[in-house]
C-alpha cells in the first residue's frame, strides 16, 4: 500500500546536522506554544514526520539531556536559513525553559531526526489521526498526501478543547476534521476511536497514519485490524539523545525477518508501520536477547 | 587548530589524540558517523559487548537528574559474534581506531569472549567493563570485589594474550578505588579505565515509585566529574606508571584538561554527547588551544601535572 | 499551610516537622535565625563539634561543581566546652529543637564528647558524623571501616546512656552502606543520616593543581541526590524499622519526598541554604501541599512508599 | 578615630533579607557592567561598604551557590521598592550569566550583608584608595565623610584604563582623584601605593578606607603603617554562601582579646580595622584551634 520514498523508513536520517538555530517566534496557542526558528538546513530536508532535538536550559544548564519535537512545519527556504516550526506542550522543565525562551534567542538543534511518513504510491483514501500535540506532524503530511491526489479525512482528539491543536491552514488542506474531546469542550464528546469506525466505512478509508500517545495508537490499532487496513504511526518514548547512541527509546519491535528486538525508535521511529510493533508492555518473551 | 602534539599512548597502544568516546555513549559508531568523520577520535570505544544477544532492562531506562542522568540500559547489544561480524569490521572500515569494551555475567564468561576477540584484527585495546554483576557470587558486581576483580583480568589476560593492550574499567562505588587499581594491575591491566557509573536512584513525583525500569540505574554526566577526578588523581598518585582512559562528566575541554592534570593520558566523552553530538569533537579542538594556551607542545607533559 | 500532619519521629525524638538542617550547613543557628525563626525547623542540626577548638583547613575550602560544590572546611569550630557554653544555650532559648552533632579523630574523642553531653538538658538527639580521618588508624575514615565504625558507636552508646537517641551519619563511599549500617546498629544506634558527601577533587583551570587547600573535599547539593536516594531506599529496605534522617541535595518539597519516599523520617538541607537561605522553609511548605496532593493526611505514611 | 554608628561593624547584618530583585538597567562602563536592582527594602537598609548576594542561571540553573557584590550605590525609595546598583566584572560563570540578564529578569537577591564602614566622628582628611571595581563602595562612604565634613581624596589604581571606576559624580564628590593604571594607559603609571605616600604628607591624611585585592591592601596597609595611620579595609576572600553558615571565606583575624581565629568574613567582615588582619596566607601559627 506505501511506498517508502527514498529513504523514509530507513534507519538513521542521514540528513541530521547540529545548528544553532534562532527562535523567530514564540507565540501561545491553546495549550501549546508555537515555535517557528531559523535553523540552518534542517528544513530544508526535514519531511513530515521527522523530529528534532532541542538543547536547553543554557548555557549554565543543569538539564544535559535533548528535549525532542515533532516537526509541524518545515520551510526550505527563509531568509537567512530554513525554517522549522514545532508545537510544544510545556510539561517537565526542560519543555518550561523552552516555551519561555523569546524571539532571537539562539538554541541547539539537531536534525532531521528519525524516519519519516511514507507515502502511498497511488490516491487512496486516508485518515490522519492526531491526539493532542500528536496532530502537529500530520497536516505537512496531509499537505503531501493532498499533493499525490488522496482523499484526506482527520480526527483530532483531546482531553480538552485548548488541547486540541488543529491550525486553519490545516483544517483547510484536509477534506474534513472531526475534532473529538474527552470532556465535550468542543466536537464530538468521546475518544477518537470513538468516530473512527464510522468514517473508515463512509469514506473507504485505505491508509491511516497516527501519532500521539501509546495508549491511543494501540487503540487505533485495534481499529485498524478490525478493518484490515494499513496504519503506520508514531511513536513518542522517552529519549535521552534523539540520535540512538543512549539505548533509552526502545520498543520491541519486529525486524524485517520477523524477529522481535528492542528497538531504537529515534533511530528506526518515530514512523512505524504498526504491523512490526509489539503493543505489550515490558519485554515479551520471545524478544530477542531477552533472558 | 593548533600545533599542540595530540599524540597519546595507552599502554603499547598509540592514538592520535586523546578523547575518545565513552563505553555504551556512541553504539557502535554509525549513528555518530551521521555527524562527524570517525576518524576525528582518538579512538571510538564501543558498546560493552557480551557473549549473547541481550535485550536490555525494562523501560524507562533513564531519568535526568540535575547535571546528570541515570541509565539503566542493561547492557543491550546483539552479542560478540554479530557484533564481529557486522558492527567491528562496518566501523574498522570507517578507518578509525576502535577500543572493544566486554562484559560478562561470569569468569567464564569474559574469559570466551577474550578468545573470540583473539586473533581479530585492527582491534586497538580491549576494556573490559567489570561493573556487572557477578551471577556466580550472589550478584557482586566485579569491580566491587578484590578477588572477583583480579579473576576477571587473569582470565582475560590469559585468554587474550599479548596482542592487546587490556584496560580494566573500574567502578567508583567502592571504598577504596586504588586497592581495586592494585588488583587488577597485578592481574595484569595494562591501563586503568575510570570511572564507570554511580549507582543512584530517582522517585517519580507522581508515582512515589522508583523511575527506572531497573529501579537503581547508573549516575553519569558533570554531576560526576568531581569524583572522577578525585579518582583518577588518587589512583595516578600510587601507580603513575599505568596508563589511565578518563571519564566522567566531561563536556569541555577544561573538563578534559582536568581529568589529564589529574592523570589520564586520554579521556572518554559519554554522556555528553547526548545534549550535543559534535561534542567529541569540539572538545578535541578545546583542548588542543588550551593546551597551547598553558604553553604546552605535546600532551603528554600535562598528564599528571597536578601532581609536581 | 496544609492540614497535612507533619510530624515526625527519629527513634525515641518526636519533631513537628520533618525539615531539619544538615550539620555544618547551617552553624549553630544564628545565621539562619536573621531569616526565619529557627522554630519553623523540625530541628537546627549543629555543626559538627569537636573536643577542641579546631581551625579548620587552609582555604580555599569550596569549588562550585555542576549542580554541586566542593567543601574542604576541615571541621572549624569552638569545641565542645565553648559550644556548650554559648552557642548551645543560644540556639536552645530561640526555642528551636536541637540536634548536637559530634566528630573525633579517635575512639576516645567520641567517648569524651558523649560523657560532655551526658546530661545535657535540651538537647533531642546526637547526630555521631563518622566521616573523620581515624588517626589512630591511618587516617582511615571511620564511616568506611565496620570495625571503626562500630567501635565509634559502642563508645557513645556507653558514655551517653540512653538520654538521646543516637543517629550515626554514614558515608556513602563505601562498597555497601547496608553492611555499614549493620554494624552501627548492632552496636547501638537508634537511626541513621545518610549521607554525607562524596569526596571529589576540582582542579584549577589557570593553576591545573587541585584548587582546595585540601586537595579533595566533600561534593554535595542536588548533584549527589540521586545517590542519596538510592543509599537511603537500600538500607530502608534492609532495616525498615530504624529511622533515616536523609539529606543529599535536597532543594524542593519535591526532592524531600523522594527521599521520604525512599525511606526517610525526616530530610536535612544543607547546600541549598547557602544559595536560598529560606530553603529549609519554602521546602517544608512545599512538602506539605505535595503530600496534600497526593492525599496523605499524615507524613508518616507516606515514609518508603517507594517500597510498597 | 572611628566611631561604630550602632551597628557598622557588628557582626551578622540584622537587616539582611532576601527578595525577588528586579533588574532596572545593565550597561556596560569600561570593563565593567552597572546593573541597578529593584530589590524590595535592601537599598533601604544598605550602608556603604555592605554587599549583595546574588542567585545565578535561572529556574535550572547548574550553579547552587551564590555570588556577592559590594553595593555601589543604594536608594531607599524608587518607584516600587528601594533600588540598589552594583558594579560587575564578569569573571567566571556566574558573574558571565548575570551580565547577561536584561532589564526585567527576575533575581533572588539576599542582603545587605556584611559589616559596613565606620565614619569617623569628626571632620578628618580622608584617603579612600580603591582597586579596580573595588572603588565601587567608596563613593558612597566619600558622600558620606563629606556630609561629615571631611576632606576625601581619591585615589583609584587598576592595570589598565578601562577598569578604571571612576564615575562622574563620584568624582565630584570627592575633593580630588588621582588615578593609577600599571600600563599607564591613564592617570600616572604605577600603583596606588606610588602616590599615596605623597598624598598622604600633602593632605595630612589621618584615615584610609580602601577597597580591592588583598596584595594591594597588604600594599597600602604597609604604607598607612609607616604613616600611623588608621586604615579600614573591605576584603575579598572567596564566598560560597555570604551569609555565615559555610565556613568558606574565612581569614586568620585577631579578636577584640587579640586571638587569632579563622573568621568569617562574610559576616565579620567584609569592612573590617586592618589592625585585626594577619596578612600571612595559610593558618598562621597560634591561631585558635590550629593543630
Ligand atoms: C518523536 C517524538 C516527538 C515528540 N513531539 C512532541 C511535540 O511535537 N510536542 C511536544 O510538546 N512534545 C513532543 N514530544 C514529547 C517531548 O519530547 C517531551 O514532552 C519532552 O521531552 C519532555 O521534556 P521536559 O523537559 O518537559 O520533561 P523532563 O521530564 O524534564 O525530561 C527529562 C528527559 O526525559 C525525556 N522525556 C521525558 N518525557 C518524554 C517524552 N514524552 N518523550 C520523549 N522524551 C521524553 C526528555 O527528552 C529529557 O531527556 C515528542 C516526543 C517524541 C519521542
Ligand atoms: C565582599 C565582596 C564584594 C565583592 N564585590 C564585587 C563587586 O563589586 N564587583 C565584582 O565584580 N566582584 C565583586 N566581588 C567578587 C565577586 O564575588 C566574584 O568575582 C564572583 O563571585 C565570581 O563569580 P563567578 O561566577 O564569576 O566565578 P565562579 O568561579 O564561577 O564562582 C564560583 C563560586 O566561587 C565564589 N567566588 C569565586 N571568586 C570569588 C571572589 N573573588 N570573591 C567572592 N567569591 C568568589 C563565587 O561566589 C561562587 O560561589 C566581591 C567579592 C566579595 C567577597
Ligand atoms: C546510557 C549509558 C550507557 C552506558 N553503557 C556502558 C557500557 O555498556 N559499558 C561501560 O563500560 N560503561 C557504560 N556506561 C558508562 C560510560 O562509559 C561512562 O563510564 C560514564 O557514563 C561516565 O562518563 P560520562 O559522564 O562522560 O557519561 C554507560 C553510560 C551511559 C550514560
Ligand atoms: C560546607 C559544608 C560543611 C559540612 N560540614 C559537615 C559537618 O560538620 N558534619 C557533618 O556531618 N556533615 C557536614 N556536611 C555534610 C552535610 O551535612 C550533608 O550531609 C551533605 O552536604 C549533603 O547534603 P546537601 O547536599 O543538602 O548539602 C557539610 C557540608 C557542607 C557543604
Ligand atoms: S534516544 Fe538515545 S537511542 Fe534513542
Ligand atoms: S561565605 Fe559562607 S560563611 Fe562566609
Amino acid at each position: 500500500m506505501v511506498v517508502d520514498e527514498g529513504w523514509s523508513l530507513v534507519p538513521i536520517n542521514p540528513r541530521a546536522e547540529v545548528t544553532q538555530a534562532r527562535i523567530l517566534s514564540n507565540r501561545k496557542v491553546g495549550a501549546y506554544h508555537h515555535i517557528a526558528f531559523e535553523a540552518g538546513e534542517i528544513g530544508r530536508y526535514a519531511k513530515p514526520g521527522n523530529f528534532i532535538a532541542i538543547a536547553v536550559g543554557g548555557d549554565f544548564s543543569s538539564m544535559p539531556l535533548h528535549r525532542v519535537f515533532a516537526i509541524y512545519r518545515a520551510k526550505a527556504e527563509g531568509i537567512h536559513a530554513s525554517t522549522i516550526e514545532i508545537i510544544v506542550a510545556a510539561h517537565g522543565k526542560g519543555s518550561e525553559w523552552l516555551v519561555k525562551q523569546s524571539e532571537g534567542s539562539q538554541l541547539r538543534i539537531t536534525g532531521p531526526l528519525g524516519t519519516s511518513f511514507p507515502l502511498p504510491a497511488e490516491p487512496v483514501n486516508v485518515a490522519i489521526v492526531g491526539g493532542g500535540y500528536g496532530s502537529a506532524p500530520l497536516f505537512d503530511l496531509a499537505d503531501h498526501l493532498k499533493t499525490r491526489g488522496c482523499r484526506v479525512d482527520a480526527v483530532i482528539g483531546a482531553s480538552t478543547s485548548s488541547k486540541i491543536f488543529a491550525p486553519l491552514d490545516g483544517k483547510r488542506t484536509v477534506n474534513s476534521v472531526t475534532v473529538t474531546t474527552e470532556d465535550g469542550s468542543a466536537g464530538v464528546q468521546g475518544r477518537v476511536t470513538d468516530v473512527l469506525d464510522e468514517l473508515i466505512d463512509r469514506q473507504r478509508i485505505d491508509l491511516i497514519y497516527s501519532c500521539g500517545p501509546m495508549a491511543m495508537l494501540k487503540a487505533i490499532d485495534e481499529v485498524a485490524q478490525r478493518h484490515q487496513i494499513s496504519h503506520l504511526i508514531s511513536v513518542e518514548e522517552a529519549m535521552a539523545c534523539g540520535i540512538g547512541i543512549c539505548m533509552t527509546c526502545v520498543l520491541p519491535i519486529k525486524d524485517s525477518k520477523g524477529i522481535v528486538k528492542m528497538t531504537r525508535t529515534c533511530i528506526e521511529g518515530p514512523v512505524i508501520d504498526s504491523e512490526r510493533v509489539l503493543w505489550s508492555k515490558g519485554i515479551p518473551e520471545g524478544t530477542w536477547g531477552a533472558p | 587548530m593548533s600545533d599542540v602534539d595530540l599524540s597519546t599512548e595507552l599502554a603499547y597502544a598509540k592514538f592520535e589524540n586523546p578523547i575518545f568516546t565513552a563505553s555504551g555513549c556512541a553504539s557502535s559508531g554509525k549513528e555518530l558517523a551521521q555527524f562527524f568523520p570517525l576518524t576525528e577520535l582518538g579512538a571510538m570505544v564501543t558498546k560493552s559487548i557480551m557473549l549473547r544477544p541481550r535485550s536490555g532492562r525494562a523501560t524507562p531506562r533513564m531519568a535526568e537528574t540535575p547535571s546528570g542522568m541515570l541509565n539503566s540500559i542493561g547492557l543491550q547489544g546483539p552479542g560478540i559474534d554479530l557484533f564481529l561480524e557486522e558492527d567491528l569490521p562496518w566501523l574498522l572500515n570507517t578507518g578509525a581506531r576502535a577500543v572493544v569494551s566486554i562484559a560478562g555475567e561470569s569468569v567464564d564468561e569474559y574469559g570466551a569472549l577474550s578468545r573470540r576477540l583473539r586473533g581479530v584484527k585492527g582491534i586497538s585495546a580491549i576494556e573490559v567493563n567489570i561493573s556487572c554483576p557477578n551471577v556466580e557470587n550472589r550478584g557482586l558486581v566485579f569491580a566491587c570485589d578484590q578477588a572477583s576483580a583480579r579473576a576477571v583480568i587473569e582470565t582475560v589476560r590469559i585468554n587474550i594474550g599479548g596482542e592487546y593492550p587490556i584496560i580494566a574499567k573500574l567502578s567508583p562505588d567502592v571504598t577504596d578505588i586504588s586497592l581495586i587499581a592494585g588488583e587488577v594491575i597485578n592481574a595484569g591491566a595494562d591501563g586503568l579505565a575510570l570511572i564507570n557509573t554511580l549507582l543512584g536512584m530517582v522517585i517519580d513525583s507522581e508515582t512515589l515509585k522508583p523511575v527506572l525500569g531497573g529501579k537503581t540505574g547508573g549516575l553519569s554526566g558533570p554531576a560526576i566529574r568531581p569524583v572522577a577526578v578525585r579518582a583518577i588523581y588518587q589512583v595516578h598518585a600510587k601507580y603513575p606508571k599505568i596508563p589511565i582512559l578518563g571519564m566522567g562528566g566531561v563536556t569541555s575541554g577544561g573538563d578534559a584538561l582536568q581529568l589529564i592534570a589529574a592523570g589520564a593520558s586520554a579521556v572518554s566523552v559519554g554522556t555528553a554527547s547526548f545534549g550535543d553530538p559534535l561534542a567529541p569533537v569540539r572538545i578535541k579542538e578545546e583542548l588542543a588551544s588550551l593546551l597551547e594556551g598553558h604553553g604546552f607542545s605535546r600532551i603528554r607533559d600535562a598528564i599528571g601535572v597536578a601532581h609536581v
